[in-house]
């Protein structure tokens, strides 16, 4: 390796990625009394993390396939790590989306004067650690232990503010989570071990063709993908609208960085590297997943119509956006799933920005329902500016990254000769636009009622009333030496204006990633 | 002493009588060991349907006697004697049950003395040594 | 063993506590007469003053110390269950007993695999002339040692149970150690 | 209690000393005839509970401290398994008596007479033990 | 563990010694236990108990080191060849045991200390830490025993001690709890009695081994079979197994915290083994298993027992009986093992017996020292615990995790060979019902979770106070082990797997 890495193993850089934001955590504990120092732990644990991770890229750019194992638990069933292609992609948004996160979770945490932060920093920095896991992952099993931590260590932040309604939220969202998990992924997992006889991700997948051809290989397949709870597949998304109970950098941790991500790039995972593409081809009786998928975009996508809350529309569009990802994954077809793989970036770049932009709007302008948020855009400009190109980036529209992704998922229908989820996606894009751009309507065209400035200004008083304005440069609102505008402080926009530029780059630099990819999907 | 003998000869001959039953050909042979099991029922049955702390101890011994006198019962051969090494005597009933009993009854008796402590604990903690007096009052307790 | 059914019923339908005690010695003392006509002298003399004497005695001392007269009552279902539950125990034993030797039979297998060692050898091996004693002390006499233990436990645990800290308002009267010199410190 | 019944009393003086003798009696008599360390515990315990009853708890507890019968309780066990040892020491498995004289025999002798020794000090203690527990709780009604 | 072996050879005498430690196994703590009387103090009591149960343990772990290396140990009592004699015999699978009764009560009496000088009157601790030794004793010497009525003999004074130890809990339902188990505890124990009597009638033996040789001439007969039933229903009144657990909850609920511990990670264990071995080895050579549908009943009544306790334990409100009910549904788990009658089933059960120790005895291990130190184990007084009493909680998280089965810890590990080995069987709705009972472990534990970690102290509630260190390191040990061992699952497993065939194989069944 190169750089600060110099003599490192690559195997041994993978441990070290998993390590540094374990430390972190506990820097961040340790600090916990010093409030600057704390936030500064994270951010440079954050730093060196995507450090580590882009000094890997180039290895896996080479065609290099950094392993290491840890222990054996039992034999032949190893605790492993393996960075491939999909890993680095995933740990890539990961660990660069942290570093943005928690950016904006200092501004907000400090601005929305939230208690037990060094609790909330530190489970935050676990729960990136458990990703990054998850990422790395060698085999199922490995997979399966980060996926559960991960389910875990989010549940504090979840239940961060620990009233009554957070508690409950929190329980929906573990109790889903686990038992899914357990229920039907570890179910699923022992039973490729006794089919198969390992778990370890391989190319092509790890079963024969003969052992393809029975029925079992879709009851497989769907324990697999309901068992991956995270991947929010209907019926089993109940546990993210609940989650958006939890502080708004953590709705961006979950949505945009670790959890969903996790749970889609798990169920790619396992279509890539246990079942195998080709294979899937071959096995009957999968199709059922694939309508499954696509009630799940339409209904979303419906449901997040009807929510004014905006966090909740967000989550809602979130499930939808999910299932593009497991739609493609299912399609069976290389191309498609490479329109997944890109999917997960490009919806992580787009829905962290949307939810910067809420938390935004909740911090600053205390609003949470849409329909207070008429005119909104006149006063805070650059959020809503952001927030739209966010939306276009959602929508599949250019110049935005979502738009690529969502033509090779359609591509891979089309390829497969399954015209009618090309016809999902369209209408599925009609919905994002009815009930993205409402907002961004309503922010910049809608009338403003009058009692509104004295609203926000009660509401600001109130708030001052209770605790001191934060003085800071940085916390302050931004108001860019103009009259009528008081947009969120600079903490909390650069993170937004960075992940909203970033919507705009990925349509230009798509095709380094399907380049990136190919080796994984054949080309 | 040969009164005393003569007292219970006529027992002895009753039981002799009875013995004869047990193993002739009106019998299965198997009688000994339905009455004892009906002893030992008759003691299982006092010791879960009732609800006196004491009487279930008592059912337990009942319970156990028979368990022995089963054990007992299974030792005997017909024609033999106790297992006395004696001259002259070539057919000795089995020991081996007998020993197993006389352990099996220290257990009892010890079960039986630490139960009765135990009991005497509850009525002093209670007041009342009726298994289901207490279980109401423990459910008053849990609420 | 007749006697010994009828006993056992009058245990069950009495209610005097005091009564039933009573009953209970007499049915170990029919039981150790049962034995003696069975051939086993020991167990017999064992029952008669463990069974007979030392449990009456403390199933004597007990109700001297809780209540004499057993309550009335018992649900009527609890007894149904109880029976039931004792309908099958007791049927599956009778089906057990359908392949058993036959009462005194003298070629079941249960006098011929171990038992001729112990009466045909112990003579010359230990040299006891009650085979009973022989198996009991040497042969099997890890059992017995066992069974020392259990009543060294049933004793110090009676200790244990109703010993002195209970009982704060006899501590001057000294019983169970008390007085002496260690551990008195309460 | 019966502290009134003279007759029972004096009685009882009389039977107590040959009931102690017969419990002696079983206790070494039990390898030729039936008996052994067990029934003459319980007899020997007995003798000292029927004392109990007759005289009251205390004074047995004059005769026969507390501390004692708990000392009892343990020689009596402790007697049983260091006769065990013992065999080790010497070279046998745990609880042979061959060992423990030169002549099997002998040995099996001793062995089975110090191990019924031990039964009878430990029975006879617990039951001493035990029935002085009971008998020295103050009663319900 | 062989290491441990290897180093003993090194010790002086071990040569002479060597040949006697199953019995020195045993006899040891039972010479020992009677000391205590002589002493008479609360601390010296104490300290002898410490010093003889760690001797215990290093015993212990010698003799699986020597089970290891070199096979199954026959040592005869009194030199009396068995099946004249009593026998030991020690393999893979008892000395496993050994290993977990001896380890749960070393570790458990440093924390024992302070709890019971708070929980039991002080005259009595010296006869507290005599039942101790004892009850240990009696599962020890049912576990090394390979005669059926010695077996007995042993599981009584196990009992016994166990229902003092229990009724010295200071509530006086500890009473009751105490009494009732003693009344099913020796109806249990009489049951056995009556099936070894029936196995004696048929064969003229006591010796497993020579049980085990025996019965198959003979086990068309109806007396075998009834038998049968006799030592299992028997055997499972003392493990608890599911319509038969009635006495538990409450005896482990009530009993002192360190009894709990104690009594909760080894007495149903060695009951299990106990049924193991009779069930394995002794009808192992018939084919009553394979013949009738006992093993479907046992998988049935382990499903029921593992649905059932789990259920019940959503429900508690005392957190110690919660763990009680779990009890009564993790031991499903290891009936279920034994159902399977397959080599894998089998290891699955006897890995979890081990697992199931561990982490079992941690959680109440945690539970006890919140009861030390604020009194009370329901659940609503223990709002803001995790910020009262991190270390403990901490620990209660690991166990509790380990309940529910998650990767990296040992609950994981017993469940992934469970799952295993039923579905090599075909039986997928077994794999599910397994996978489902978890789900409900999820519920009970993460009740306690919320409340200790999300809900406020009481107002004028110290903010930190810890339990003492002596509670808190056997604990910490404990959890550490959980984890460690569900890491390395590979040790247990493979004991475990050499314990299933001990007990399955030939090597033990028939006569050397």
């Amino acid at each position: 390796m190169t750089g600060l890495l110099a003599g490192w193993a690559p195997g041994d850089a993978l441990v070290l990625a998993l390590v540094i934001p374990v430390i972190g955590a506990f820097v961040v504990l340790a600090l916990g009394r010093w409030e600057n120092a704390r936030d500064g732990a994270s951010l440079i644990t954050a730093g060196c993390l995507f450090y580590v991770v882009t000094q890997l890229y180039p290895i896996v750019a080479a065609g290099g396939r950094p392993d290491i194992v840890l222990f054996d638990m039992v034999p032949g069933l190893s605790i492993r790590l393996t960075l491939e292609p999909l890993g680095m992609i995933f740990a890539g948004i990961a660990s660069f989306l942290w570093i943005v996160t928690t950016l904006y979770a200092i501004g907000y945490m400090r601005g929305h004067h939230e208690e037990n932060q060094t609790r909330f920093f530190f489970f935050f920095a676990i729960a990136i650690a458990s990703a990054i896991g998850v990422a790395l992952a060698g085999n199922m099993l490995t997979l399966f232990v980060f996926y559960e931590v991960l389910s875990v260590s989010t549940f504090p932040l979840v239940a961060h503010h620990g009233t009554e309604e957070a508690k409950r939220s929190g329980r929906i969202y573990l109790g889903i989570l686990l038992s899914t998990s357990i229920g039907f992924l570890l179910f699923g997992m022992i039973w490729t071990w006794q089919i198969a006889g390992t778990l370890d991700f391989v190319r092509g997948g790890v079963f024969n063709a003969e052992q393809a051809q029975g029925p079992m290989i879709a009851v497989l397949l769907a324990l697999y993908a309901f068992g991956i709870g995270k991947a929010a597949l209907m019926p089993f998304h109940r546990w993210l609208p609940a989650a958006m109970v939890a502080p708004t950098p953590v709705s961006a941790l979950l949505h945009a960085v670790a959890v969903v991500k996790a749970g889609v790039f798990s169920v790619l995972k396992v279509v890539v590297y246990i079942f195998g593409i080709d294979l899937l081809k071959l096995a009957p009786g999968t199709d059922f997943l694939l309508y499954v998928a696509a009630f799940t975009i339409i209904a979303a996508s419906i449901v997040a119509m009807r929510q004014d809350n905006l966090k909740l529309r967000l989550a809602y569009s979130t499930v939808s956006q999910l299932s593009y990802i497991v739609l493609g994954a299912m399609l069976a077809s290389d191309i498609a799933a490479l329109g997944s793989a890109m999917h997960i970036v490009m919806h992580a770049f787009g829905k962290i920005t949307l939810f910067f932009c809420a938390g935004a709007i909740i911090v600053f302008a205390h609003k949470t329902d849409i329909s207070d948020m008429k005119g909104l855009g006149h006063r805070m400009p650059v959020t809503f500016f952001c927030f739209f190109l966010a939306s276009l980036s959602l929508i599949g529209l250019p110049p935005m990254g979502g738009m690529w992704s969502k033509w090779y998922i359609a591509l891979g229908a089309a390829e497969t000769h399954q015209l009618i989820f090309i016809a999902v996606l369209m209408v599925s894009s009609l919905l994002n636009l009815a009930y993205l751009m409402p907002v961004v309507l309503y922010g910049f065209f809608g009338k403003a009622p009058i009692q509104s400035e004295e609203d926000a200004d009660n509401d600001h008083d109130d708030h001052e009333h209770h605790h001191a304005p934060p003085n800071h440069l940085l916390l302050r609102h931004m108001t860019f030496g103009r009259e009528g505008i008081s947009d969120a402080s600079f903490m909390c926009l650069l993170p937004i204006v960075l992940t909203a530029t970033g919507c705009v780059l990925l349509f230009f630099y798509a095709d380094r990633i399907r380049i990136f990819l190919l080796p994984v999907f054949g080309g | 002493m040969q009164g005393l003998v003569d007292i219970f000869k006529p027992l002895y001959d009753l039981w002799l009588s009875f013995e004869a039953f047990m193993v002739g050909p009106a019998s299965p042979g198997l009688l000994g060991y339905w009455i004892v099991i009906a002893l030992m029922m008759t003691g299982f049955y006092i010791v879960i349907a009732h609800d006196n702390l004491v009487k279930k101890i008592v059912g337990l011994n009942v319970f156990q006697v028979s368990v022995f006198l089963f054990y007992i019962l299974m030792a005997k051969v017909t024609g033999g004697t106790a297992p006395i090494l004696a001259e002259g005597i070539t057919q000795y009933s089995n020991p081996l049950p007998h020993v197993l009993i006389l352990t099996a009854i220290v257990v009892g008796v010890a079960t039986t003395a630490l139960g009765l402590a135990l009991v005497v604990r509850i009525r002093n903690a209670y007041d009342t040594i009726e298994d289901d007096e207490i279980l109401a009052v423990e459910e008053e307790e849990d609420r | 063993m007749l006697m010994m059914g009828a006993v056992g019923l009058a245990i069950a339908r009495i209610r005097d506590l005091f009564a039933v005690s009573m009953l209970s010695g007499i049915f170990s003392l029919i039981g150790a007469a049962a034995y003696v006509v069975l051939d086993a002298v020991d167990v017999a003399f064992t029952e008669a003053a463990v069974g007979a004497g030392i449990s009456t005695v403390l199933m004597l001392g007990t109700l001297a110390l809780t209540t004499r007269k057993e309550k009335l009552g018992g649900g009527k279902s609890k007894s149904t269950t109880a029976f039931l539950v004792v309908a099958v125990t007791g049927a599956v034993l009778v089906y057990g007993t359908f392949d058993m030797p036959r009462y005194g039979d003298k070629i079941a297998a249960i006098h011929h695999h171990v038992v001729p060692r112990y009466i045909e050898k112990s003579g010359e091996e230990v040299g006891m002339p009650n085979i009973v004693t022989s198996v009991l002390a040497s042969y099997r006499s890890f059992d017995t040692l066992g069974e020392v233990f259990v009543i060294f436990t049933a004793a110090t645990g009676v200790l244990a149970i109703l010993g002195r800290a209970r009982r704060r308002r006899e501590d001057e009267e000294a019983d169970e150690g008390g007085s002496d010199t260690k551990g008195a410190a309460s | 209690m019966m502290h009134r019944k003279v007759v029972l009393r004096v009685v009882s003086k009389f039977l107590i000393p040959p009931i102690l003798l017969f419990a002696l009696y079983v206790q070494f008599h039990g390898d030729f005839g039936p008996g052994g360390g067990f029934q003459a515990g319980v007899i020997f315990g007995s003798g000292f509970i029927l004392y109990a009853i007759l005289f009251g708890v205390e004074t047995v507890k004059r005769v026969l401290p507390p501390w004692s019968t708990r000392l009892l309780l343990v020689v009596g066990v402790l007697t049983y398994g260091l006769t065990g040892v013992a065999g080790l020491i010497l070279g046998g498995n745990y609880l042979d008596y061959n060992v423990l004289a030169h002549d099997p025999l002998h040995g099996q002798h001793y062995g089975i007479l110090i191990v019924e020794l031990g039964v009878g000090i430990t029975v006879a203690a617990s039951m001493i033990t035990i029935f002085n527990v009971f008998a020295g709780q103050s009663g319900g009604d | 563990m062989t290491i441990f072996y290897t180093y003993f050879l090194s010790l002086p005498f071990a040569a002479a010694i060597e040949p006697h430690l199953p019995i020195l196994q045993v006899v040891v703590p039972l010479l020992c236990a009677p000391i205590c009387v002589l002493l008479r103090d609360a601390k010296l009591s104490w300290l002898w108990a410490t010093i003889v149960t760690w001797i215990t343990f290093f015993i212990a772990l010698v003799l699986l080191g020597k089970v290891l290396a070199s096979g199954l140990i026959i040592y005869e009592l009194g030199s009396w060849p068995a099946p004249w004699g009593i026998e030991y015999r020690i393999d893979a699978a008892n000395a496993l045991v050994l290993v977990i009764v001896t380890a749960i009560a070393a570790i458990t009496l440093p924390y024992a200390k302070v709890s019971v000088e708070k929980e039991v009157a002080r005259p009595r601790i010296y006869l507290f830490y005599l039942m101790y030794m004892l009850c240990m004793t009696g599962l020890l010497g049912i576990t090394t025993t390979a005669d059926a009525f010695n077996l007995f003999v042993f599981l009584e004074i196990s009992s016994l001690s166990s229902y003092v130890l229990i009724s010295l809990g200071g509530n006086r339902r500890a009473l009751t709890a105490s009494y009732r188990y003693l009344i099913m505890g020796t109806l249990g124990a009489t049951f056995y009695i009556i099936g070894v009597g029936m196995m004696y009638m048929m064969t003229g033996s006591l010796n497993m081994a020579d049980l085990a040789t025996l019965l198959p001439a003979v086990d068309h007969t109806r007396t075998v079979l009834a038998a049968f039933a006799f030592v299992v229903i028997g055997l499972g009144l003392k493990l608890a197994m599911f319509p038969l657990h009635t006495w538990l909850p409450n005896a482990y609920a009530f009993a002192p915290s360190a009894v709990t511990v104690f009594l909760a990670s080894t007495a149903t264990k060695v009951a299990i083994y106990a049924l193991l071995r009779l069930v394995f080895t002794v009808f192992g050579g018939t084919d009553l298993f394979a013949s009738t549908d006992i093993s479907l009943m046992l998988i049935i009544v382990a499903l029921i027992g593992m649905f059932a306790g789990a259920f019940v334990a959503i429900f508690q409100t005392d957190v110690k009986r919660m763990l009680a009910y779990s009890s009564v549904s993790q031991v499903g788990y290891m009936v279920l093992g034994i159902g399977m009658a397959t080599a894998a089933g089998l290891t699955g059960g006897i890995v979890h017996l081990f697992n199931h120790a561990v982490m079992k005895g941690a959680a109440f291990m945690a539970v006890g020292a919140m009861f030390y130190v604020i009194g009370s184990v329901r659940l609503n007084d223990l709002a803001g615990i995790g910020k009262r009493m991190p270390v403990t909680t901490a620990v209660f998280l690991v166990a509790g995790l380990s309940l529910i089965g998650t990767p990296l810890t040992v609950g994981f590990i017993s469940k992934w060979q469970l799952v295993q080995a039923s579905l090599a069987l075909g039986w997928w709705y077994v794999a599910a019902g397994i996978l489902l009972s978890s789900l409900l472990a999820i519920v009970y534990v993460w009740r306690v979770v919320e409340v200790a970690y999300l809900k406020a102290p009481p107002e004028g509630a110290a903010r930190r106070s810890e339990a003492p260190l002596s509670m808190l390191v056997p604990m910490i040990v404990l959890a550490a082990a959980t984890v460690w061992f569900g890491i390395d699952g590979d040790t247990t497993l493979r004991i475990a797997g050499e314990a299933a065939n001990a007990l399955m194989g030939p090597a033990s069944g028939g006569k050397p």
